[in-house]
């Protein structure tokens, strides 16, 4: 559980999800401002979070929930706040997760007539599904501005050193990610 | 034969009876049953022979009257006789099919009894003498303790006791009055005594003495005959005795009493009651029918109606002897009393349900106990064509002449509550067959009750000859083919319209060839209005018959009525006609699917208005009036309250503003095709009334008192002006298809009000204009309306919707309607309402041709609602099937389509009749019809025919010019519409017709939470209030109804003595 | 009968003459309209002739489509209204073609046929099966029921002091110099007659019908091409004819055709200037207004014509 | 692309041959067979022979009074609709030019496609299209309509406007600018002037791979029946 006075953000286990829910309800933290998915590819999990507010001292409270993705199913919470109905909509939409007992599953909500893996989960590959059902027009240029990114960081300063340095990791993701893209990047091809 | 066999007979039976027991209880009844009816089978053999005024005088054992008991057996004898024997045989019968009867009635040791009962009624009846009156008396009394007693009612033992403790202390006093009148005058004989105080004047007898005698005779048979307050023990054995034993006290008991003191009468005229006896009777009438409104107990309330009935006869009584109302009017009413209370009572007995709650649909599944309960209601009620009718018409049109005018006031005051009590017992075993809790498990015979039903209407009728007009001969058609219908109700609908097309079209030729059809006179005008809307609205009833199986036969009847009515040649015609219209139609509103509360509505505000109505007559034949024509003689304040006696009674009629929240529920509840004939011909008999006396009134009228602006119409205008605007207005918030063209007619009636209401001959020429016009708009368009229920099988508009495509016919009809209706050029409602605004301003009414511009536009509103919401918009999945209405029914519609172009094109014809019409009585004509046929006003012009030639020659062109694109455009699909590109929902829910103005609602918040609807239950539960209060008077107790008994006699002894003088 | 009977082809064709001028009249103050609310609004405006081409392009549109028998007829029931209105008011008096067939019937006549045209556009919006064009028809009724009741009450003074219905009569009435206009000669009747007005004309504030924003152009929202076109011309007639009516009614009439032409556009531009800088009503909100001031001044002008009168007698 | 079932609307339209085109820039008549079909663009059939002189004068008419009388449908479906404001507004005023917006298709000539078109709105926007009267002009504003723009590998966006409904004018720039589109709006006028503003009718000619390619890409083809 972390903490950083106004926001809390813990973890609970599927089983003590709904208890906990009532009891932060309970608590003060009677709305649900928003219901999330976090795709956890390399866990084999979805990370489910509820924001949670306590509309009288200002709390918040994120609570995440990790369910393995082979079988993503959940209670629903609409029965606490009916505007989760909405939300697990979209997220059964996006995600492919169940809610049991929610009453609008599989309406579609935004998408319709969706027949591949829900497009949010990150093994969906949206370029290849753009690239197989619509069609480019000859003679497109992109840049990819990814590269841009790497370039003006390196622009270091000699003052570099006595900046924070907070977040080491994520220069080295972005790299990553563009080695990654590479190979599929249409960018400077021309089609056709 | 001998009178005195009518008291020997019975007697001997009801000795031998014992012995013929034993032979069994079959024998016994059989025995009974013969006296009864070879009772019954003389007096009336020996009717004929009475009826020239021949009087019998019978005296015993051959002593003359001083000393032999003299019997006396003339017409009223007979009949009394003939009653009471009719109701023991009629109880008998209802007794004896029952399947428990020894329980109610004392079995075989019951009918000693009856038998000992009809011997004294029929002994006091016939005797001349004052000491075997005081013997019948007790045999009857004692009768009645004995047949109260014999039941196995405890509430009948109690009753009984009650009863008899004050029939004693009435006895006792009955006792000393004779043995003192006997010292006084030295004779017993009636006619001897009566003689002597005549004869021997004011010296003769001392005066106090004689004042003393009388106090205790009086006291004691008022007490007999239970007047207010003293009424409470009858009342409590009604409740507690079975029906059947109650019918027969009535028809023996209680009419031989009242005979009794009737033949006392010239006794107590030597000091003169007359005032004693009315304030007591009329006391009585008012007071019981007004209890009777919280009667949860339906024999109870019949026991409080009786006493009430009582109350009335009492009150007359004095008149008719001293000649101020003819005895037969009072004797009419005695007879209509007992025959229908009989019937009403063995009814009561047969359904055997105490509470008015379990009334409730108890008739449901038997069409003829239904028939037969109206008719006996109908005729204790006092309506025609039943002996009650006349009885009162008679004694009130007396009344009206004599002295005693203002006695008119409680007498209908105490017949509208009577209206109240019965009708609502009416509605609740009218509901509907679908509604009903229980259906009708007769625990008796109703045969007897049936028979009296006939009886009543039969004496009815007779006396109805009265009534011959030169449409005797049409009336009779349509009665009697009205009468056939009711009974052939099982025939197929079709067949049934089809006969009635037959019977009206037949007496329209008999009115022709009497010549009642002149279209210049105002009869005729009327007479075609009502033929012409009776034969479309039948026409069309061939297409689609109303499933109702006494509908087609009750139809024929209020069109008998209505000819009866538009043809009637003086007041009583008029009121007669009226009257019947007024229970046809009641009839007809209640065969409507839930038509049971909306035709107690209906019948209660039409009640009122048939006794204002008949006020304002009173007061004209107060004033020697015998004919219509008559009316234009009345001058003075007699002409002023006849004016608003009438005016308002037509007004509540016409359901003016405040008196109209009877008509939305009637419009809206009648059977579908009788909605039409109620709107289109019925709602127009006020303004017939209006136009019949106005003209005359206003012909005998000062010129100077209605030539003015503000002379005494504009009341009456006022009041047409803010029900035009106000039934507008809500016609233009409802729902329901019916009920909104009924408010629009209602509203639309208040413009013709106004018209009337202006007493000048342009404000008369537009109302009647107004009038013709509405009946053919108002039927096209509840015509189509009905053909669109019919095919949908809803009244919601917002339920229906595209309809155009189904039935293009209707769509016709109801565009042509609207437009004409909303008075749009160039259709014939504007020349309507060109023609009022004319009028009005001329009068210099500025405000009220405001207020009724304003309302002309409101129409708009809920006329385009009507024809948008039904026929325009989305076509609902449900109606995909449904069909166009029959042909025939078309073929009806198109006849009133052809009505209203005729007149949209010439105005003008119609407008020559009605200034041909009005003007004798105005001496003008107030409009100008110049040669081309336009119409010239004071202020304006109008060429009808040239605007509907322009607009036609517009039409034709432009018409042409979209004919020519129509190849270039395409049709498209009902869901093809701009929803923001979106695909539409079902048609349902893009059907914009639920609450379609909404902000004209908001915006009319204000005014429309002003509701008359509050303020007649405010009325209603007040009166409520008023009648529980008062009925706590009757505690039930014995010792306090001895102390009003008590308290009545003290002050029965200061009215009394303080009439010596 | 005889008098309608009676007209001539000449008669006639000077009418069709009156009409067509009429129609390019409205249409031109229809272009001035956008012009003058352009300059408002500090814009250039699209040209004075624009609404010429909007018509005329609607006219050759290639395709229309229509929902059935009313919605095809609706387009001829709103223009045989406003030529029917037209033709019923003497716009210039004395002059034949301009008092069209006026000897027909009086202001009454005109004032229930303004109804005619606005059925049949209801009826075709109706028969379209378009939630929004019946939503702005019941609004629209709504509004009309109200500002009918001032301009009624306004009329009704006036023929109290006139003692006519006749236009013609009102309009000689009416003669000799501007202080025997009705606007000044009953001030009260005057400004009843001129708020109602603003109603008639359904311009903002009491645009709720044609409101685009929210019920796409209200009635006429399934029409389109030539059927859209002979609205806007019906629409064009109709607007000269109310403000004719109004001319005559209240500012004295005309006496040629310049004077018909400046005071209908003088009459017009009143309740294009006000709309300019008021922001919608809603339609209950409108209702009320019209059942407010405009009605007290309306019934204060009956008394105050009634008093006139009697003090004249 | 290895599926065939894409068929291709040809990118440019073959140029036909001269008398045939002389005939189309006043209104053609392309001999279609569909026109019974077509509930919307009902071709006039019974178009009467007139002199060429005369059909030629009357076209010009009317095309220019199509021109300069533009009834605009402004189909906002992303950013690109900011940029429509302020061509309403006081500073470019698109007045002047005769265009007026309009709220309802029935009653437009122009569809501007404001964006990006996802799928779902994409349905909506060719029901719109298919509920204006013909003669009627698409305008795609941005490069979203153009190749996708920004959104070129999403999954639910198309890429490429003139697959699926006709477009006579495109504005490129992402966002264009006011003065852009009206740039775009005079060539637009200018084309309908010359007549060769004839997007709705290649629309009607090659109805039935416009419709393959719209159900292609459209997963569930739920449209009413009435629109085909």
């Amino acid at each position: 559980m972390q903490s950083d006075g106004w926001m809390t953000q813990e973890t609970v286990a599927l089983s003590g999800l709904t208890r906990r829910l009532e009891e932060l309800r309970g608590d003060g933290h009677v709305q649900l401002t928003l219901m999330t998915v976090t795709d956890w590819l390399e866990d084999g999990e979805f990370e489910v979070s509820y924001i949670l507010t306590d509309p009288v001292l200002f709390r918040t409270v994120i609570l995440g929930v990790r369910i393995p993705r082979e079988t993503p199913e959940l209670p629903t919470v609409s029965d606490i706040w009916p505007q989760a109905v909405t939300y697990e909509q979209e997220i059964n939409e996006m995600f492919g997760i169940r809610f049991e007992g929610s009453p609008r599953q599989g309406v579609p909500f935004i998408l319709e007539g969706w027949k591949d893996i829900p497009p949010m989960r990150r093994d969906f590959d949206t370029l290849k599904y753009s690239v197989e059902h619509y069609e480019d027009r000859p003679g497109r240029r992109s840049i990819d501005t990814r590269r841009f990114v790497g370039r003006v960081s390196d622009e270091k300063s000699f003052t570099d050193a006595w900046e924070p340095r907070e977040d080491d990791g994520r220069e080295r993701k972005l790299a990553d990610m563009d080695g990654g893209a590479a190979g599929s990047d249409r960018g400077e091809t021309t089609d056709e | 034969m001998n009178p005195v066999l009518f008291i020997a007979v019975p007697l001997g039976a009801a000795f031998l009876l014992p012995l013929v027991r034993r032979m069994g209880d079959r024998a016994a009844r059989g025995l009974a049953g013969l006296t009864f009816a070879f009772v019954l089978a003389a007096v009336v053999a020996w009717l004929p022979a009475l009826g020239n005024g021949a009087m019998l005088t019978v005296t015993t054992g051959g002593w003359p009257a001083p000393f032999g008991i003299a019997l006396r057996f003339g017409l009223a004898e007979a009949v009394l006789i003939a009653l009471s024997a009719a109701a023991a045989l009629g109880s008998f019968g209802a007794v004896s099919s029952r399947a428990g009867r020894d329980a109610t009635s004392g079995g075989v040791r019951g009918l000693v009894i009856v038998l000992l009962m009809v011997v004294g009624a029929n002994g006091l009846i016939m005797t001349r003498d004052l000491f075997n009156t005081f013997v019948f008396l007790e045999i009857v009394s004692i009768a009645t303790y004995a047949l109260a007693a014999t039941g196995d009612e405890s509430r009948g033992l109690e009753a009984g006791f009650k009863y008899m403790f004050l029939g004693a202390v009435a006895s006792a006093f009955i006792l000393i009055g004779i043995a003192m009148l006997y010292r006084l005058t030295g004779t017993l004989s009636i006619d001897g005594i009566a003689e002597s105080l005549m004869v021997g004047g004011a010296g003769a007898v001392p005066m106090f003495a004689l004042g003393v005698v009388l106090l205790f005779l009086f006291a004691g048979f008022l007490v007999e005959l239970k007047v207010f307050p003293l009424n409470g023990p009858a009342i409590d054995l009604y409740d507690g005795v079975s029906p059947a034993v109650m019918a027969l006290t009535v028809a023996t008991a209680l009419n031989a009493s009242v005979y009794a003191f009737w033949k006392l009468m010239p006794i107590f005229r030597a000091v003169d009651l007359t005032l004693v006896l009315m304030v007591i009777g009329g006391a009585t009438f008012v007071l019981a029918n007004l209890f009777a409104l919280r009667q949860s107990r339906v024999r109870r309330m019949l026991g409080y109606s009786t006493s009430a009935q009582l109350g009335l006869i009492v009150m007359l009584m004095p008149l008719a002897h001293s000649g101020d109302v003819s005895a037969t009017a009072v004797g009419l009413l005695l007879v209509n009393h007992t025959l229908a209370k009989a019937g009403l009572l063995w009814f009561a007995g047969s359904v055997g349900k105490q509470t008015l709650v379990e009334w409730k649909g108890v008739l449901a599944g038997s069409p003829a106990a239904r028939l037969s309960l109206a008719a006996l209601v109908l005729a204790i009620v006092g309506m025609p064509p039943f002996p009650g009718f006349w009885g009162k018409w008679d004694a009130l049109v007396a009344l009206s002449r004599g002295p005693h005018a203002w006695w008119i006031i409680p007498v209908l005051a105490g017949s509208l509550l009577e209206f109240i009590y019965y009708f609502r017992w009416l509605r609740l075993a009218h509901v509907p067959a679908e509604d009903a809790e229980t259906k009708l498990e007769p625990t008796g015979s109703l045969v007897p009750a049936h028979a009296f039903g006939i009886i009543v209407l039969g004496a009815g009728l007779a006396l109805s000859s009265r009534l011959v007009t030169s449409s005797t001969d049409a009336v009779l058609t349509l009665a009697g083919a009205g009468l056939v219908l009711l009974i052939a109700g099982q025939l197929p609908g079709r067949l049934l319209q089809f006969l009635s097309l037959a019977a009206v079209a037949a007496s329209g030729w008999m009115l022709h060839q009497a010549g009642s059809l002149a279209p210049t006179s105002i009869t005729g005008f009327f007479m075609l209005i009502v033929l012409f809307g009776a034969f479309t609205v039948v026409l069309a009833g061939i297409g689609t018959p109303p499933d109702r199986k006494r509908y087609h036969g009750l139809f024929l009847l209020l069109v008998a009525s209505l000819v009866l009515l538009v043809d009637a040649r003086g007041p009583l015609g008029f009121f007669a006609g009226w009257e019947l219209m007024t229970w046809t139609s009641y009839l007809l509103v209640a065969q409507g699917q839930r038509g049971g509360r909306p035709a107690f509505r209906y019948m209660l505000f039409s009640g009122a208005a048939g006794f204002l109505v008949l006020g304002g007559i009173l007061v004209a034949l107060g004033a020697g009036v015998t004919t219509i024509g008559d009316f234009a003689h009345l001058a003075g304040p007699a002409a002023l309250w006849t004016a608003i006696l009438l005016g308002a009674g037509f007004a509540v009629k016409a359901a003016s503003a405040g008196a109209h929240v009877w008509a939305p529920d009637a419009y809206t509840e009648s059977p579908d095709l009788f909605s039409a004939f109620l709107s289109g011909v019925l709602s127009k008999m006020p303004l017939f009334g209006i136009v019949l006396f106005g003209t005359r009134l206003v012909a005998g009228a000062d010129p100077a008192l209605i030539g003015g602006t503000y002379g005494p119409g504009y009341a009456l205008g006022w009041l047409g002006a803010i029900t035009a605007i106000g039934m507008t207005l809500l016609a233009a918030l409802q729902e329901d298809a019916k009920r909104l063209l009924a408010y629009s007619s209602v509203g639309q009636i208040g413009y013709a009000v106004v018209g009337f209401a202006l007493l000048t001959p342009l404000g008369w020429t537009a109302a009647l204009y107004h009038t013709v016009n509405h009946m053919i708009i108002k039927l096209l368009l509840f015509l189509a309306i009905a053909a669109v229920i019919n095919r949908t099988g809803t009244r919601r508009m917002h339920e229906m919707g595209g309809l155009i495509k189904k039935m293009p016919a209707q769509y016709i009809a109801v565009l042509i309607g609207i437009i004409a209706l909303s008075g749009v050029p160039p259709l014939s409602g504007f020349a309507g309402k060109w023609l009022i605004y004319n009028a009005l301003i001329e009068k210099e009414w500025y405000f009220i041709a405001g207020v009724l511009m304003f309302a002309s536009v409101i129409a708009f509103l809920y006329l385009f609602r009507l024809i948008n919401t039904i026929f325009l918009g989305q076509l609902k999945p449900r109606h995909r099937e449904v069909r166009e209405a029959p042909a025939v029914f078309v073929v009806a519609q198109a006849l009133l389509v052809f009505a209203i172009m005729g007149l949209s094109m010439f105005p003008d014809a119609l407008l020559r009749v009605t200034t041909a019409m009005t003007a004798p009585f105005f001496g003008a004509a107030g409009v100008e019809l110049a040669a081309d046929g336009s119409v010239l006003v004071s202020l304006g012009y109008l060429n009808a025919f040239g605007v509907m030639a322009m607009v036609m020659g517009l039409f034709a062109v432009f018409f042409a010019w979209v004919l020519f694109l129509g190849p270039k455009t395409t049709k498209v699909g009902q869901l093809d519409i701009v929803m923001a590109a979106e695909e539409p929902p079902a048609p349902e829910e893009i059907h914009y017709a639920y609450d379609f103005y909404r902000p004209y609602k908001r915006a009319f918040a204000p005014v429309l939470r002003v509701s008359v609807e509050r303020g007649w239950s405010r009325f209603a539960a007040v009166l409520s209030a008023v009648a529980e209060y008062g009925r706590r008077f009757y505690t039930g107790d014995a010792q306090t109804y001895l102390l009003y008994a008590v308290v009545f006699l003290g002050i029965a002894a200061v009215a009394v003595l303080s009439r010596l003088g | 009968m005889q008098a309608v009977l009676n007209l001539d082809i000449g008669y006639l064709g000077l009418c069709a003459l009156s009409v067509i001028g009429a129609i390019a009249y409205g249409l031109l103050i229809g272009g001035i309209i956008r012009k003058v609310m352009a300059r408002i609004q500090s814009r250039i405006g699209p040209p004075v002739w624009q609404p010429y081409l909007d018509v005329a392009k609607l006219f050759f549109q290639r395709t229309s489509i229509r929902h059935g028998m009313m919605f095809y007829l609706a387009p001829v029931f709103r223009t045989v209204g406003g030529i029917g209105i037209y033709l019923l008011i003497p716009i210039v008096a004395g002059m034949p073609g301009l008092a069209g067939f006026s000897f027909n019937g009086d202001v009454l006549l005109v004032i229930y046929f303004m109804f005619f045209g606005c059925l049949g556009m209801a009826l075709g919006a109706g028969e379209s099966g378009h939630p929004h064009a019946i939503i702005a028809v019941s609004r629209g009724l709504s509004q009309m029921s109200s500002y009918e009741l001032p301009f009624s009450l306004a009329l009704i003074a006036l023929v109290a002091q006139v003692g006519t219905f006749s236009i013609g009569g009102i309009i000689e009435a009416q003669a000799g110099g501007i202080g025997n206009w009705y606007l000044f000669m009953n001030p009260l009747a005057g400004i009843a007659g001129l708020l109602s007005f603003l109603g008639m004309q359904m311009y903002s504030p009491f645009n709720i019908v044609l409101a685009p924003q929210e019920i796409p152009i209200g009635p006429p929202t399934e029409y389109n091409s030539t059927f859209l076109g002979l609205m806007m011309s019906g629409r064009a007639i109709f607007g000269v004819a109310k403000s004719a009516l109004f001319m005559n009614l209240f500012l004295g009439g005309a006496t040629s055709i310049p004077e018909a032409m400046i005071k209908i556009f003088v009459v017009y531009m009143w309740a294009v200037f006000v709309g300019a800088v008021f922001p919608r009503f809603r339609a209950e909100q409108s209702v009320r207004f019209f059942l407010r001031w405009p009605t007290w001044f309306g019934l204060a002008g009956i008394a105050l014509a009634m008093l006139m009168k009697h003090l004249a007698s | 692309m290895k599926d065939e079932k894409i068929r291709r609307v040809p990118e440019r339209i073959e140029p036909a041959p001269p008398d045939v085109l002389k005939d189309r820039a006043y209104d053609p008549v392309p001999a279609s067979p569909r026109r019974e079909v077509d509930p919307y663009c009902y071709l006039g059939a019974t178009e009467v022979q007139q002199p060429l002189a005369y059909r030629e004068a009357l076209a010009t008419i009317r095309n220019w009074c199509r021109a300069n009388s533009l009834w605009v449908m402004a189909y906002g479906t992303g950013c690109g609709a900011i940029e429509l404001r302020p061509l309403m507004t006081s500073r470019f005023d698109m007045a002047r030019f005769g265009m007026a917006p309009r709220p309802t298709p029935r009653q437009s000539n122009v569809l501007i496609i404001g964006g990006y078109l996802s799928l779902k709105t994409l349905k909506r926007v060719i029901r719109a299209y298919e509920q204006m009267p013909a003669p009627k002009w698409v305008v795609g504003l941005g490069s979203c309509t153009i190749n996708g723009g920004m959104y070129w590998d999403s999954y639910y966006t198309i890429n490429k406007l003139d697959l699926y409904l006709p477009v006579d004018v495109y504005i490129s720039g992402c966002m264009p600018r006011p003065e852009a589109l009206i740039a775009g709006f005079q060539e637009l006028m200018k084309k309908i002037k010359q007549g060769e503003a004839n997007g709705w009718n290649e629309y009607l000619e090659n109805i039935d791979d416009y419709k393959i390619n719209q159900k292609r890409v459209i997963g569930d083809w739920r449209m009413p029946d009435y629109n085909w």
